[in-house]
């Protein structure tokens, strides 16, 4: 009933551990798809060299979200060999999240994943905590559609671009990425914030600013979703701020054809997965749908 | 809600030369072997046992790196933010508890000796550090009742040698319910075999990496079995642990990579 | 203890009522200033012509903030001389929201609202739900510079130009408003978002998409008062997701010289900035800060 | 939280010729005087007084515009949505209490007269409309033990002319300890002025033009007193509608410009 068949891969739920939870290793991601129950999994963002991130805290709780600053630490692509081979035994379709600092770094990086063996490469153009990585391509049209095109010149897995809403359009850039060949958007990353402690007068996250992720994060999310749907015909991954079958339902109302879950995980545990895919479930059996794709768009 | 509270120091007491501990005025009633995490503005932020559990709280510091350092340089009426307590505490349900304790891994060892002993329970503690001046929470393990066996690297107290010779030692004699360690991974490694050849379950408290502290960076995750150190951690079982081929051998530094503890396998 | 100047004006205290909240006609304005404790009270946007707005439901409540899309509904700048006299005698500086469709529309309101007797004016170049006004000039530095200039040719008052986050480098727009001569900035008008109703498969709002407020919005809206902050020497007007004394403070210590207050008013009623003010007077002596002053852009 | 709830309508009654009741499947526990914001999607939203106040709650609408008509085409089973109740209700302090009610404008005040004639108050009512067929609720308030005087504008039922009439020529012979009335703004005006002169305290429930509906846009706002009709009303006491030049002579459109009611004062 749930299942779905996206850009060429099988999945038994439209919902997908989004990238940067719980993303770093092997036996994490096999234990969210084993005992979580995701449908697919999304890696930690990868690159070139091994990260140490920003310092501590990287994390901080807000009354109706959540802030990070990990600052894309990672052990580097070529120690990232054997996390792949053991998140496979999860046995779901394994998507290889990228980074760079430069065009030529996102192709190598997912060349090299291509070669490990991932099912999808997701570029991430989203994220807002580290200088000229992440965000810096997905805030412009010319550099996104740059990156995308680069990529699928090398690569030959399906290309997902990750882009965020803090980009002035975010429209034009979906756009900008669809030309440039990518065969999925993902929308979105956190948002760029912050919070200071007015006790101490200081700004909490190690980094300063952060990324806002959580339900406060779905309406301009949902919103994003819904205005790229309109406009490409290439599949939209919905993310942010799911924690209920209703929040992913509302996405897939929206024009997406499948969610991730993120930070959804703290409030409901690793099974999140299984637990809004028997919402979503429920729903449907209430509602007479007998599909997914009997959803998908409804709103627009 | 997981949200951070500034908390203020009432009270500092110089455990060893190395060794400080910092009451709070905060009361986080935390179980013997959960952590908070504890921020110094524009410094940084790591996890720390609560060392004293009840009451106002407190946090047990050896001097290591940077952070440690400015955190060890804050005086009565500093200020620092506390997030917790989080975690997994210790479970106790046998009569006859031993505790073995390397360094600074005693922190959260001390107060469940002393909630065990006012339960009634009979305590044994196997105190280690490289010297004598090092040597954590005796007293106030003797203080609560607790039979205390000492042992120092360099002879200067005690038994000359690791706390796993005494361990060894003692359980040709004795045998216990349960076992409890904290310290130097490779020591509770050691602990773990020699407890599991008399068969007495045995709970370690893990130290990892922490970036999150609340279970969804990964950063802190076992390899094997996927447990977050942070999350169902840092106390395990015996069991956990074995599942594990990471515990004992390796851990992963901020950026995620593979350092071994000794020679890789 | 709470009273500030700011440019030119006298204030008791640094709360404003943020624009489009009872303030669409003299009588809610002056009742907002006299009963509620403002310092000071943002008018309505107002435009060339009546405009009644986008269709119900233009308000929607949602679990961590609210989306509106009221639409710009405004009787036009002809009909509104007898606002602002009527809202005189809350006796508390009147700021004057505009927009346009046009530089020349921006100009001529700002103008003639001079006439009325404004004691400035605040361009809205941060409303993300009409097309061509708003948001439209608040995206672009070029035109954000442009409109700013315009006004400042031929209106004496100062202006306060407000903006959006949704616009990719905020801090980038802010610095182009300074350039061109304004005064002031406001950070953050609401953000574009949605809702759709998975029961009934509909967008919520009449319009369908709307605008974010409340407290979701304001670990993003710190972050752009931190941000432009720093790179401007224009006061810098906080705004978004206020409802306590600690959210005011911790916008201060980000460099805010004053803040706006707006869906606050739902959960503590119109007297909010009296409530509020005393949550900062009391942090103040407990912390022995004698001036708002003291607190000011002390987490930069 | 004031969120929005979806509905399904059980039964549909016509009451009139262009007046409907929908009885929903929610109960919102609403005091007499209460609104509802009820959504059609895709089409508008509209503040709607609750005509049925306990159990399944009741709205009662009059066929006007786009959106009425609309919403009287849908049937037993059709989903609407509901924000509510929202706003004050009339507050009822004496015993012998009097309404008068000008078409849809019994809507709130039939659920209000059941309450009463049920606390044991007694209950008299003038209901006028155009003609005899758009009599509202009529046999409800019978029913109910209401002593009901009925007038026309046409004289096919009642008395021929206004309730205004019915009303002077009513408290010739008695007084009543209150007055609540709703209809058209004009009338309520007259009925406040009659009511005043013998000295009856009234309470009028206003329409105006509603976009939130809940107290933060300002659409609804009384010019003289800065009284939101959706917040602090919709229902007010005489004295606070003596402060606002605008009641009975103006109200304001969706784009907040004034729209006077007769010629201009
Ligand atoms: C659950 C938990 C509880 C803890 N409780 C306490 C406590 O009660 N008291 C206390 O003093 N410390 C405790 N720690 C350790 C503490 O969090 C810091 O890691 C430690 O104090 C080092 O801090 P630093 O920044 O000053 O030194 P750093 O500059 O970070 O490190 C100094 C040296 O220690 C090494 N190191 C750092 N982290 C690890 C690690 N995880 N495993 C192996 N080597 C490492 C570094 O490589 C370096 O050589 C705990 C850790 C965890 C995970
Ligand atoms: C608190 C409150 C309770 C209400 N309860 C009911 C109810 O129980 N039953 C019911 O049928 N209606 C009720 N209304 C009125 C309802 O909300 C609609 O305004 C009305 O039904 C017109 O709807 P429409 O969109 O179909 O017509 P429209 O197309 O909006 O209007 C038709 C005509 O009515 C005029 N008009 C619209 N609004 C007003 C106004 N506020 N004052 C004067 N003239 C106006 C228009 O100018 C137009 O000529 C209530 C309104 C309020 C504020
Ligand atoms: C701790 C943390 C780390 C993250 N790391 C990454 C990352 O490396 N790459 C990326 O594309 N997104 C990253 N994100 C963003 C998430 O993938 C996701 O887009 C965001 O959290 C919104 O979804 P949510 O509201 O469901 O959490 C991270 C988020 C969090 C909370
Ligand atoms: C109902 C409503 C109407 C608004 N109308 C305007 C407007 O006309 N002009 C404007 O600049 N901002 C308008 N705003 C945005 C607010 O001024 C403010 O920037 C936003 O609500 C964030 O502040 P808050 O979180 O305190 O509500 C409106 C907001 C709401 C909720
Ligand atoms: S430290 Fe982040 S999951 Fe444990
Ligand atoms: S309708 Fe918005 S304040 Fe009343």
């Amino acid at each position: 009933m749930l299942d779905i068949e996206l850009l060429g891969m099988e999945l038994k739920n439209p919902l997908m551990l989004a990238s940067g939870i719980l993303g770093v290793s092997g036996a994490s991601l096999k234990r969210v798809a084993l005992s979580g129950g995701a449908g697919a999994i999304v890696t930690k963002s990868i690159g070139m060299t091994p990260r140490e991130g920003h310092r501590n805290p990287t994390f901080v709780e807000l009354d109706n979200g959540y802030l990070s600053a990990i600052g894309l630490a990672n052990p580097g692509y070529v120690e990232f060999e054997e996390e792949i081979d053991v998140a496979k035994a999860g046995n779901v379709p394994i998507i290889a999240s990228v980074y760079g600092f430069s065009f030529r770094e996102y192709v190598e990086v997912g060349r090299v994943m291509e070669g490990y063996g991932a099912d999808a490469i997701e570029l991430n153009l989203s994220y807002p905590n580290v200088g000229k990585a992440g965000a810096f391509y997905g805030y412009s049209e010319e550099l996104a559609h740059e990156v995308v095109a680069e990529v699928k010149k090398e690569v030959n897995l399906p290309v997902i671009a990750k882009l965020t809403a803090g980009a002035g359009d975010i429209v034009a850039i979906a756009k900008a990425c669809e030309d440039a060949g990518a065969d999925g958007i993902t929308a979105i990353g956190s948002l760029r914030a912050m919070k200071i402690d007015i006790e101490t007068g200081r700004p909490v996250l190690g980094n300063k600013m952060g990324g806002l992720s959580g339900s406060c994060i779905k309406p301009i999310a949902v919103r994003c979703v819904y205005e790229i749907s309109r406009e490409v015909s290439i599949p939209v991954i919905g993310c942010g701020g799911i924690t209920t079958g209703e929040d992913a339902i509302e996405y897939f109302m929206a024009g997406a054809n499948a969610v991730q879950i993120g930070t959804g995980l703290l409030s409901r545990g690793i099974t999140i997965f299984k637990k809004v895919s028997l919402e979503i479930k429920e729903y449907m059996e209430e509602n007479g749908y007998s599909g997914i794709d009997e959803i998908i768009g409804l709103a627009l | 809600m997981n949200t951070m509270e500034i908390a203020k120091i009432k009270r500092v007491v110089k455990d060893t030369q190395r060794i400080k501990t910092f009451i709070l005025d905060i009361d986080v009633s935390a179980i013997p072997g959960q952590f908070v995490m504890v921020w110094l503005p524009d410094v940084d932020e790591k996890p720390m046992s609560v060392s004293y559990t009840s009451g106002d709280m407190g946090i047990t510091i050896l001097e290591l790196g940077d952070f440690t350092r400015r955190l060890c340089e804050l005086k009565v009426g500093g200020k620092i933010g506390i997030r917790g307590p989080m975690g997994r505490g210790f479970k106790v349900y046998g009569d006859r508890l031993l505790l073995v304790g390397g360094g600074v891994g005693m922190a959260p060892l001390a107060p469940l000796a002393e909630d065990a002993i006012k339960e009634g329970k009979e305590v044994t503690a196997i105190v280690g550090a490289i010297t004598a001046k090092e040597l954590l929470f005796v007293e106030r393990l003797k203080k609560a009742g607790v039979r205390v066996f000492v042992s120092t690297d360099d002879g200067t107290a005690g038994y000359k040698g690791f706390t796993t010779d005494v361990l060894q030692e003692l359980l040709q004699k004795e045998t216990f319910d349960q076992c409890f360690t904290c310290g130097p991974e490779i020591m509770m490694f050691k602990v773990l075999n020699i407890a599991e050849d008399k068969e007495i379950p045995t709970q370690a408290s893990l130290h990892r990496y922490f970036k999150c502290g609340i279970g969804i960076c990964g950063h802190c995750v076992l390899d094997g079995t996927g447990l977050r150190v942070c999350k169902e951690g840092p106390t395990f079982r015996d069991k956990e642990l074995r599942k594990s081929h990471e515990f004992g051998y390796y851990w992963r530094n901020a950026a995620g990579q593979k350092i071994y503890f000794g020679v890789k396998k």
